[in-house]
């Protein structure tokens, strides 16, 4: 265990990828990229110092194929695997792997996972660690007798969830006992698909609740800390869209209650690395277990900014057998952080994907903006992975700050060609409820059914200078277009037309 | 050059002239004049100075549609003028009674929720579709019937692929 | 004094007018820009709400133009003037007619200005308030026959000094009798140029100190506060090169020491607003006043980072009267932060600037990583301005984090088409004797003075791999360029030529 | 095709041949054959893999020189090969006893130090020229004698303009 890493491997691709090879620079290590068929001209494979192909773009192909990256890490000599999120980072089977090959798994170990991993294994782990948990089933449902007797016994509504879930997927809220046939066909369906496992349990559905979750760091010498909490209310379809820290909800003592808690469920499992305890909260403050995702989430950039610290560095501190170079004490929470998931998806079209190439890209920078991007102007997004594009994360001294600066950064941030969901950071940022803090996991559900007209898009006083001004540039770049297609057969793409013809008509550089 | 702009909901007259080779321009815009100051900045981004007031602009094509980004809006604009080649590409189409649902995208079809001949209400979802391993219910565009569904679940799809036809 | 501030007229260019135009949009305010000619087409023209054009590009006929400037202030109804660093910012007759015009000036009022401002005036506030300071005239030099008098009763080696001084213009190192002459001579009138005063006075030059400043806050309402300091002893003839907080040299018993002085010295002339004080400190600790900057510094965001506060905000809350929101007890300083000053300058060639276009531009991103920045690609530097592009901020948990985080930062940025000292930064943070801390205001001359041969550019072992690598890259640029100009006549550009082409020859998008 | 390229101190000989449609080539360096993998991205960046290696390249022309940008190192290159149009223009300027000081860039001369006739040493200071707020010493590129300057103080000079001649 004490043996310093020297290469790691990154079994990901995207941001996370990107994020990971980041640090792998700065703490003077190796690295390798694993990469597809759709990813060879991604950001990630030049990043690295070392990058092999997986294999045909279909993540079970490439980024699944655990032989093939095992492979790869033993080619290169590679001696730890970072698996970042999605893909194989909750696979135990992988771990184990690892683990029987030599390689560093950077996460925790396979039996600490097994313990944890399985949604229904994690509520057993909680119930052992005296944890409140949302009522409901430890155990895979057998049957949909079954089902309807455990639903019956806590109540509707409830909550059907794949055992082996993640970002949504397999979840389905049930509010009576006629919805139950087909909501639990939907949800095994959707975790075969997703997880290659069907397993699916029933939990009580919280009302109104807030979804807030621990950050956690253990290593191999005992040491367990919690970096406070993250806000991730707001969310559509079980998927998380605006995550911050701390959380307005949160006080010191229940901060303290709840990381607690969360210390105790993964000294209970021998956890080790990073780690995330998710819990419900309903409006008395009163905090529910739900999942433990044994590996780097999406948001931890918002933990990162309010603490100073940097998880991937620590991660890997852990993996190699370094003990935490900080004490529970030493943790100070600081100013406010939020993030934005940047997605290719369309808000305006029933959030659709929106896969394509990515024509303009201007991003946001400056103060308290940070940007954890897998993209670049002229790549194209696949259609093969999650629509992720990017992070968008901004730091200020109080909430109400970082919303301002978010929106600052926003109205920087332009990605051109394909759609992305942008705008609605505008309107969730802009938004009262939002604003106030007054959200629960219903929030976005309810800001979207509302008519858009009521929002800045269309709701603002009209503005005729701003119309005239759209109109006049509407006009100048149509004149050079125009231009541009009768003087050079229209062989020019627009921009770039434009651009020529607006050298040519002198206008200034 | 003089061009009709339907653009925020409104057809705008708009002619450009050119005072001299620095950056300002003279507009008339539905008659009534306007001093632009207009620069490119960041190869396709205009900086525009009118009475004071800054503004950048940027084109956004997104597929047929032409568009302006101004601030934090996204508004899309036709040019009605007949020289436009860009306006001409874009007639026919017109709406009949007929409505096509087509593959917004490449996806494979997981459930048809419809059967030939079922009438539907608008907004009723018609079939699931999963991409980019998210499931979306494609709905209908308007109430009608379902005349034909072209695919099955299981079926691979291409981006404007026709999945059903309601009238 | 309590009237809110509505809208800001930001009377500066470049990296800093577009900072001050962001925390305008953050604090809702509306904000005016003025631009030279030769800005048309910069960044903050069109970041502002309003722009209006001050005049040809010449300084002094646009950026120093204080008529034109409250002229537009007035206009445009702006109710407050930032004047960012440099330009007037530390002109107390600007501050005083913006007085006069009912505008407020974002920075000290003209009275304290003028107790602080001249470096004379500062030392005999100084003096008054008891501060330690580096022995010397109070007084500007009358005479050559003055010059040498002061000179001999402080002892060389001696440095002559502009009194309306700043990013070291008008300096001069005098080692002895004979130099004093010429010395003054070339102060004086470069003195002149830049500042329209050539008044110079001595001071004893203290052997290898470092340069460490102190920023302070002070409100209307008696409040002044430090935020610890800065180590700004990286310096190429008297201008900071890299700057960073805190400073390995102070401890928290000399930042205590420090901070009470320089407080003191603020309190002492009815400062108010941000300011730094700054000090020279030997290698006993002892420190010495040497001047104070009555505006914001060009770092500033170092001391941003490790206390997690928004200067450019809080200088603008202070000008409309509010009370700092927070006392010295509750400022805390938490990780490291680094600054490197990208300046279109050519370090190989004895750092001659190299305005002109920048034909491409990669930044960095990511985990700590902040970007102040003024430019694009296709945006021309100008001739008529100080060179500097963009400055880079990495912040992580330890100093030693932070300098392999900026490495990682510089690998990812690339300025084409004009020289920057992009490169000398990578030097100087691989550098032995910086990475170990062991820096003096001589540093950086000793490092240049250094065979270039020791560096990492030159001295690293030949890797064969990479020369290949270089050689392949270069054969393709140069098979795309010839077919380029073979097919297409030569039109293109190299650049877009071997776009063209790698499209035609089938090379993924 | 075939070219020898001046790089890193080396001339290298090189030949690239594409493998097919895909994004493999096969290179022959130096008579040594080496795969390499070659994508664009990011408009003029060039991804390559060579023996899992991952380098990120791409071209950085300053004036007339061209250069390569690999990690963090700038490498400047020639094309020795006759048919690469470039490399022809670039020959002629042979060196000769005269040396021409010439304005690196548009500035003003502050002070000049040296006068016609006087010997100089190599690196010594001849002018002071103030360009971008900032006063800079030209100095002397090799040892001789002053033969002609060609401005004074206060003069205005322009890019490549000839200051001082020495033989």
């Amino acid at each position: 265990m004490n043996k310093k890493i020297q290469k790691v491997l990154v079994a990901n691709r995207g941001e996370i990828a990107l994020r990971i090879l980041r640090a792998c620079r700065e703490l003077g290590l190796s690295s390798v990229a694993v990469y597809s068929d759709a990813d060879r001209a991604s950001l990630h494979v030049g990043y690295a110092d070392e990058a092999y192909r997986l294999g045909p773009s279909a993540a079970t192909e490439s980024y699944l194929r655990t032989d093939r990256i095992l492979e790869i890490a033993r080619q290169s000599g590679a001696d730890a695997i970072h698996p970042g999120y999605g893909f194989l980072s909750e696979n135990a089977e992988f771990a184990a792997a690892c683990e029987q090959a030599g390689v560093r798994f950077i996460g925790p170990s396979s039996s600490a996972m097994r313990m944890l991993g399985s949604k229904t294994k994690a509520r057993q782990t909680a119930d052992a660690a005296d944890l409140p948990r949302v009522p409901g089933s430890t155990q895979a449902l057998g049957s949909l007798a079954e089902a309807k007797r455990v639903a019956l016994d806590v109540g509707y509504p409830v909550m059907l969830k794949a055992a082996a879930g993640g970002g949504g997927k397999g979840m389905r809220a049930v509010a009576s006992e006629s919805e139950l046939a087909g909501a639990l066909e939907n949800a095994t369906s959707e975790a075969e698909r997703a997880f290659g496992s069907g397993e699916v349990y029933i939990e009580k559905l919280i009302q109104q609740p807030r979804h807030i979750e621990i950050q956690l760091l253990a290593d191999h010498h005992g040491n367990c800390v919690y970096l406070g909490e993250r806000e991730c209310s707001v969310q559509r379809r079980h998927q998380k869209v605006v995550e911050e820290a701390p959380s307005a909800a949160v006080d010191e003592a229940l901060r303290r209650r709840m990381g607690s808690a969360a210390v105790r469920l993964a000294q209970a499992a021998g956890y080790t690395n990073a780690g995330t305890a998710e819990f419900l909260v309903d409006a008395e403050r009163n905090f529910y277990f739900l999942e433990m995702n044994t590996r780097l989430q999406v948001e931890h950039p918002v933990t990162e900014l309010v603490t100073g610290l940097d998880l991937v560095h620590l991660q890997i501190q852990i993996a190699q057998g370094d003990p935490l170079p900080f004490t529970q004490q030493d943790v100070v929470l600081r100013g406010h952080a939020i993030e934005c998931r940047i997605y290719a998806e369309d808000p305006e079209n029933g959030f659709m994907p929106s896969p394509g190439k990515i024509t303009r890209l201007l991003q946001a920078s400056g103060p308290g903006i940070r940007e954890d991007c897998g993209i670049y102007e002229g790549w194209t997004v696949p259609l093969d992975y999650d629509p992720i594009l990017s992070k968008l994360i901004a730091y200020a001294p109080t909430r109400a700050l970082a919303i301002e600066r978010m929106l600052r950064a926003l109205q920087e941030y332009h990605v051109g060609g394909i759609a992305t969901n942008v705008n609605l950071f505008r309107r969730i940022l802009s938004d009262r409820g939002f604003r106030s803090a007054e959200i629960d996991t219903g929030y976005l559900e309810r800001l979207l059914a509302e008519s858009s007209t009521s929002t800045l898009e269309s709701g603002a006083v009209r503005d005729n200078d701003a119309e005239n001004a759209a109109t006049i540039a509407a006009a100048i770049f149509e004149q050079s277009q125009i231009a541009a297609e009768t003087k050079e057969n229209g062989n020019a793409a627009p921009a770039n037309a434009w651009k020529a013809t607006g050298r040519r008509e002198g206008m200034r550089l | 050059m003089k061009y009709k702009i339907d653009i925020d909901g409104r057809t705008r007259e708009i002619e450009l002239i050119r005072n001299s080779e620095n950056t300002r321009w003279r507009v008339m815009l539905d008659g009534r004049e306007i001093e632009a100051d207009a620069v490119r900045v960041q190869r396709d981004v205009l900086s525009l100075l009118i009475d004071g007031r800054s503004y950048t602009a940027l084109p956004d094509p997104r597929g047929d549609e032409t568009a302006v980004v101004l601030g934090a809006r996204r508004i899309p604009y036709t040019i009605a003028d007949p020289r436009s080649l860009r306006s001409r590409s874009r007639t026919g189409a017109a709406q009949t009674g007929t409505r096509l649902v087509k593959a917004p995208m490449p996806g494979r079809i997981i459930r048809v929720l419809v059967h030939p001949g079922e009438s539907v209400a608008a907004h009723q979802g018609l079939l699931v579709m999963e991409a980019m391993k998210m499931q979306n219910e494609l709905k209908s565009p308007s109430s009608g019937t379902v005349t034909r569904i072209a695919v099955q679940p299981g079926d691979t799809v291409q981006p404007a692929q026709v999945l059903v036809t309601i009238e």
